[in-house]
């Protein structure tokens, strides 16, 4: 567990969770708090979640791309009220090679996004609030990989 | 609702984010006709006041993992509707 | 200048450089020393530079990378002895979307590892020493794009 | 080396690394016959003793940049030979 988080996002100490003597590349992808959306100024966000879940779907996420790349890997994603500029999301892969943490940290981020429940609402400049619901609304037809079998 | 039956199925329904607003409730517990699926508690959902707002095929996860509509649900289970993810 | 560094890198530092409230992600690569190289127990080693020369290729690959991608980019190298696990390198892209943040960090290490003038020398645990000469002894066939013109 | 003349290039040559080491030296001024060029450099440093180690077309910089060994070199410009490089 431990995935998600209230706190601010510690990205040097998620750093040296994966690193080690013989894991020489390091890639690392953060997703920070943008000042505007679709053309609106955004002035802060809070970010819900479907806890346990997100917990799980992280944990499968991390061994999926453990046994896919020889990497050692970490995602952490923050919840509650965040401010503009602050680390929403960090996930980082830890390689002997840089082609594998790169893919890897790749795949973190992309599935993290696809998959992982948690929701976003945007406060704006001009006083309103909305969901954020940039995902697929239904079922992706490509989901086969990351449904559970029925 | 259906009447409880011997053979009715019992689940736990979460709903979040603007699924829960729209429908005014984040949890419910609801009794279906055995064998039963997901995709059969999305419909039920559907057919309450606010419901119109869920797709007919919404993500669902069943027990903590995605599944698709036809996933088979047990008693006990614990189904999610999901709106449009927006993590990252 | 200052892309070449005797003190330990300061990632977090390097990332607060880079970011803005209009560039949500932030792409990191870091190379660490590891500790071992082509079988051998490496125990620590010493990079050296033609120092004007790797300020200013960095200064020329960080422009082109903000030249082809909507990018804010940094690479800071460490010189003189480094221990294992230490970061050797760092190169950081920020851009509003991820696809142009992983496509620059790429860029930047790639051409950092292949254009910067500096070398390794190992030290190992068995007491030998040598230099690390893992890149092309000649001009590269396909360098047309870095080299110069005549 | 050559004789200088009215017509000599005088450059300023830098080794490095293992290069350095095989040569025995890191900086050298050279006077070339003009028209010369940075491949003119490294076949009078391959003729010296130790330049054998040198491949006869290394890489080289002509005043902080990297160049083929066609690059054509005027009066006060920098060479260097670069060994395989190692950064990263």
């Amino acid at each position: 567990m431990g995935f998600l988080t209230e706190q601010p996002i510690d990205v040097a100490a998620l750093i040296a969770e994966v690193q080690s003597p013989t894991r020489g590349g390091i890639s690392v992808f953060l997703g920070a708090v943008r000042n505007h959306h679709a053309g609106r100024e955004v002035l802060r966000l809070h970010y819900s979640a479907y806890r346990p879940m997100a917990e799980a779907e992280c944990a499968r996420i991390v061994a999926e791309a453990q046994a896919r790349w020889d990497a050692a890997t970490a995602i952490q994603h923050r919840v509650g009220r965040l401010e503009i500029g602050e680390t929403a999301v960090a996930v980082i892969a830890a390689s002997a090679h840089r082609e594998e943490a790169f893919a890897a940290c790749r795949y973190l981020i992309e599935q993290t996004k696809r998959r992982v429940p948690i929701w976003k609402r945007e406060f704006y400049a001009d006083g309103s609030v909305s969901w954020v619901e940039a995902g697929s609304e239904s079922v992706p037809s490509d989901a086969g990989t990351w449904l559970q079998p029925a | 609702m259906a009447t409880a039956a011997a053979s009715d199925v019992r689940v736990r329904v979460l709903l979040f984010a603007s699924y829960a607003e729209s429908l005014g409730f984040d949890s419910i517990n609801m009794s279906l006709a055995s064998p039963a699926t997901v995709g059969a508690v999305v419909e039920r959902l559907r057919a309450l006041p606010g419901g119109d707002r869920l797709p007919p095929r919404p993500l669902c996860a069943l027990n903590l993992a995605h599944v698709g509509p036809e996933a088979p649900v047990a008693a006990g289970d614990e189904i999610a509707v999901l709106p449009p993810l927006a993590g990252g």
